[in-house]
């Protein structure tokens, strides 16, 4: 983990409301794991104080990119951010994504900025399974070219049928899952709570492993504030694992999922 | 010229009067990667109660103008827990540890000392009286001089080490408080706790903290934790640990002046890590820059 | 399908329930080139008291973090002087007027009541019970519940008209006053006044403020005005007319779900006259979104 | 008065550190008299919530103009705005100068923002008299070039003797005094403190007439807040008058100067 004042190198549109903002970060970007993100202080914040996490879409020795959304206060005060501007970082955070299986099929589960997140884990993955990603419209289905440049069979849904199926990722996954040697496969995926919910709901009810990344608001994201705090379970009980510094990467059974 | 940081808290000495406040900086590891927890004069951890707590359920902090909210509810591992996980780790370092106590019960107060005394490692007690966001004790005992007392007194009986009750901001006259403290054998004062605040969400009508309320912290308070800081080194002679909204050099600065001895850097920790260092070096350049010799001599030196 | 933004506070009915925090808007002249004030739930004037007040030395603000100090001292034309340089040009206006009153003792809110029932142009009562800045009488009355309770009754003898007390926020129990001012007789429950702060410059060892200490208002105390609301609302059923940091449409309607019958602005107005006019605009727009009829549907409705 | 959502024009370096700030605001633009300021809401001011006032410079039917120099936290925020931006001003704000007396001499006494602030009474004034401007180098003396073109006989006095008469506007203003119709002066006074209280004395001591524009922090702008005060002498002692409504402009023998 370090904490470093990293200069814009690129940031522009990426595809629709999605930006890509790639920061000059040598000492943080050659640490990175598949599936960690980084802690941005959002420069033009004005009163409002707090970093914000993003995933880290690519990563190497020169430093670390992000897509984003404008959803709200702290991503839409990051638009202005040009090339020479100086956002601090903190990173690589959290567990990331561990090491496949041996033997198993790797399956990549994702929608919105999840597909950026998944990017480092598909890449180093050795055997390309099936990547299916869920959009509203085809707009929101990030990154389709590249995972398939990896040699991943991506199979696209959209609310809208704008792209690949119309429906959501569980109408494509879930008669694809019929024909699976189930217990082989090994789901990474990331995602809104619903969309992991459901694929967390299914490696239980039918037996495989599925790697769940946990998106919860966080204040200091390196396990201090006890902010992000998710139910873990335990032999006797459950517990409070943090997001920022146990997860954001769970296995789908050791969640407890709140109402 | 060089210029002396060292400051005492009772019988604790710090290399200076810079710590973090209690609930911001984990346990010690949780920043020591971005940290030199070295360079503290100390390190106070979150509460501590006898038993393991859970806390409470989620969303526990909600961000807000100039500041943040928060209902975290105290959880934590316990005496027996903090002993077994935190101290040998926070061993490691050449820094004294301020303990901060909280209980459900009267009693808790006293057991938990009791608990983490042998511990050479504990340097000092915190004792929080003032926690907006548990139902139990908590600021209860804070805002009533005399269960206050009795707490501060209990915890007296059961230590030598220094011990600091940390004061409710939410009171009229916090110099009764301060002198009450005194009175008790408390060896410092530590001001301010977050705030009782609340946000509320006007689409789903539900507050944006499960616990309801929580407390305010930040820049947003810092005038209120100044006036308190004020109020309190008026009525009192003991050492105070001044906090709230402690975010550049200049703020921590400002709360020496106005009677503080010690100052903890709290929210600030979670937006900058380097805070706590660019503090420390701030406070040394001052004190060169304006000719002083030591801290001692800022400290109250408000022309009011 | 339009709304009906009317409410009443006792006897007073306003058009909707947005008026303007007591010594932010003036007497009501200045802000007329740049506010349509007819369009205002109600005018809340400068504090009055009896005799003409010269208030305290300068500097008397200073800007904070998400805030500003006051510490203006309640300056003022008196009673006598109010009615012939304000009330002429107030009477111009179809818009009720709540004068805010305070007094150096106890006897002094009475006497500031008999000199300005028989106007007609007064509407209302406000009664300062806590302004952080006057040596005199204001918050000292604010924080004790007897002599609270003596000043309520006191001015409740003076006048048929609503008495609004407005209570000072730095107390442990807050609902106690509320409770209190109840059982007076008063109509309705102001909250909150600034909150008691300081700023202190490091270079001069000055306070920022003339009066050293003053008050915290603006955007920083708005989660701690909206908890004091909460517990007000919990305590009594009076109306609360809710302010601390109203600057956006979105922070009235929160004062409001947490149990604000009328909210008011202040800080806001020298930051962005404009505010009130949003405010009144955007509860409209909320509650023609929300389906809801009037405002009295969403008065309380917090679901905690 | 009005407040309006003004469009930048221009924006640059004017002289020295001062920067010009040119605002669509036709509004206003239209009803300012010399001697009043405008208050200005700046963008980017972060938790710092109120405005501050700035002299117009100048002023038509199209808009304002007015220097700045980035002294501190506001000022220093204005410098990212470009043309087309958008800042919330409302104006034109307090009294201004007073109509010329008749068959009287006018001199101006200007420091600093002062010289902007008197370039339109300068214009106004049919007689144009003598003008006195002060600074720590020439850098800080502005406008001189359009006072001089205006029929201004202007005399600079820099700290430094960068320009004009080495020492304070009172080193060239006493020797000149000496030699004037002393009771036909009217002096129009604008910049530091110091200055102002200097002009004033001399205005009380030798029997002349002197205008001088105050200086005080503001929150409102308006007269409501009651934070700008100075104490100004009244029959039978003093009362308090508001510099953003009441002034700024008062004339010496009003003022009652704090130590
Ligand atoms: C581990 C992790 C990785 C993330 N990676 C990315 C990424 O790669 N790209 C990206 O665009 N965003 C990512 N996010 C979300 C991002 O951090 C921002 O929180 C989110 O975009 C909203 O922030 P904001 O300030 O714009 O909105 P705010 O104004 O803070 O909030 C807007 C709304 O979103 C809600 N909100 C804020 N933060 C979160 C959150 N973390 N989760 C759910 N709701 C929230 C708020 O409560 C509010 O209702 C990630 C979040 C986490 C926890
Ligand atoms: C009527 C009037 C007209 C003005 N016209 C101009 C102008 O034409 N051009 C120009 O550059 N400035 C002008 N000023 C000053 C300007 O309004 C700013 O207040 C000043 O530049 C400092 O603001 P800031 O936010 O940059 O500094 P801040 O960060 O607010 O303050 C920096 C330092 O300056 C002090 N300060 C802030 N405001 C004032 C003030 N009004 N007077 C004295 N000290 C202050 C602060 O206390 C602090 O010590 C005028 C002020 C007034 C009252
Ligand atoms: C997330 C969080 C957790 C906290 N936990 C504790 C705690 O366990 N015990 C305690 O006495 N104070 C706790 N506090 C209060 C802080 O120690 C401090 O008094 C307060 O935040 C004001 O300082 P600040 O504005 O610099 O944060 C907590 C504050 C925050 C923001
Ligand atoms: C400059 C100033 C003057 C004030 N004068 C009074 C007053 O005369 N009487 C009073 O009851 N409250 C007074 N107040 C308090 C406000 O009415 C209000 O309670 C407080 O500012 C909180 O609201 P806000 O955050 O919207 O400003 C004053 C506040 C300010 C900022
Ligand atoms: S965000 Fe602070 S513990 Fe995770
Ligand atoms: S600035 Fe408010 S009265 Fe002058």
């Amino acid at each position: 983990m370090k904490q470093e004042k990293a200069t814009v190198l690129e940031h522009h549109n990426f595809q629709g409301e999605y930006r890509i903002l790639r920061l000059a970060a040598p000492s943080i970007g050659s640490l990175v794991k598949p599936g960690q993100f980084i802690h941005l202080q959002i420069p033009q914040l004005g009163d409002r104080i707090l970093r914000r996490p993003f995933s880290i879409y690519k990563a190497d020795a020169e430093g670390v990119s992000i897509l984003y959304k404008p959803v709200g206060r702290g991503t839409e005060s990051m638009t202005p951010l040009t090339p020479g501007s100086l956002v601090d970082i903190i990173g690589p955070l959290g567990n990331g994504y561990p090491e496949a299986g041996k033997g198993k099929l790797p399956v990549l589960v994702a929608g919105g900025y999840g597909n950026a997140a998944l990017y480092l884990k598909a890449k180093q993955l050795k055997t390309k399974g099936v990547a299916f990603f869920g959009g509203r419209t085809a707009e929101d289905i990030l990154c389709v070219e590249e995972f398939k440049e990896l040699g991943w069979d991506v199979r696209p849904t959209t609310n809208d049928g704008s792209l690949g199926i119309e429906g959501l990722v569980t109408d494509a996954f879930d008669p694809w899952l019929q024909e699976q040697d189930i217990p082989a496969l090994e789901l990474f995926v990331c995602g809104p709570n619903p969309m992991l919910k459901a694929m967390g709901d299914r490696a239980i009810e039918h037996g495989f492993t599925a790697w769940l990344s946990m998106d919860e608001n966080m204040a200091c994201g390196v396990g201090a504030c006890l902010t992000c705090v998710i139910k873990r379970k335990t032999d006797d009980g459950w517990e409070w694992a943090r997001c920022c510094k146990d997860g954001p990467v769970f296995e789908s059974r050791e969640i407890i999922w709140e109402e | 010229m060089s210029v002396d940081l060292k400051i005492k808290i009772g019988s604790m000495e710090m290399k200076n009067p810079v710590t973090v406040a209690s609930g911001t900086f984990g346990y010690g590891p949780e920043y020591a990667d971005l940290v030199d927890l070295n360079r503290l004069g100390a390190i106070t951890v979150k509460g501590i109660s006898p038993e393991e707590h859970i806390g409470n359920p989620t969303p526990r902090t909600f961000e807000t103008r100039g500041g943040m909210l928060n209902a975290i509810g105290l959880p934590g591992p316990g005496a027996q827990g903090f002993i077994e996980k935190y101290v040998p780790f926070l061993k490691q370092y050449d820094v004294p540890v301020i303990v901060n106590i909280w209980g459900k019960g009267m009693e808790d107060y006293g057991t938990v000392v009791e608990m983490l005394d042998a511990e050479d490692t504990v340097s000092a007690y915190e004792i929080n009286l003032s926690c907006p966001n548990v139902k139990e004790g908590g600021s209860a005992f804070g805002t009533d001089t005399d269960s206050f007392s009795r707490v501060v007194e209990l915890v007296r009986g059961k230590t030598q080490k220094p011990i600091i009750p940390k004061l409710a901001p939410n009171v009229s006259d916090i110099g009764a408080f301060a002198k009450a403290a005194e009175n008790c054998g408390a060896d410092a004062i530590a001001i301010m706790n977050s705030y009782p605040a609340m946000a509320i969400n006007i689409d789903t009508l539900k507050p944006e903290l499960a616990n309801r309320s929580g407390g305010l912290s930040g820049p947003a308070i810092k005038p209120i934790a100044i006036k308190l800081v004020w109020d309190v080194a008026k009525a009192t002679k003991l050492p105070i640990i001044g906090m709230g909204g402690i975010f550049e050099p200049e703020d921590a600065i400002e709360f020496m002046i106005a009677g503080a001895t010690s100052v903890a850097v709290g929210t600030a920790n979670f937006v900058d890590p380097t805070t706590v260092g660019r503090v420390i070096d701030g406070i040394e350049k001052y004190l060169v820059e304006k000719g002083h010799r030591s801290v001692a001599d800022i400290i109250g030196t408000v022309k009011a």
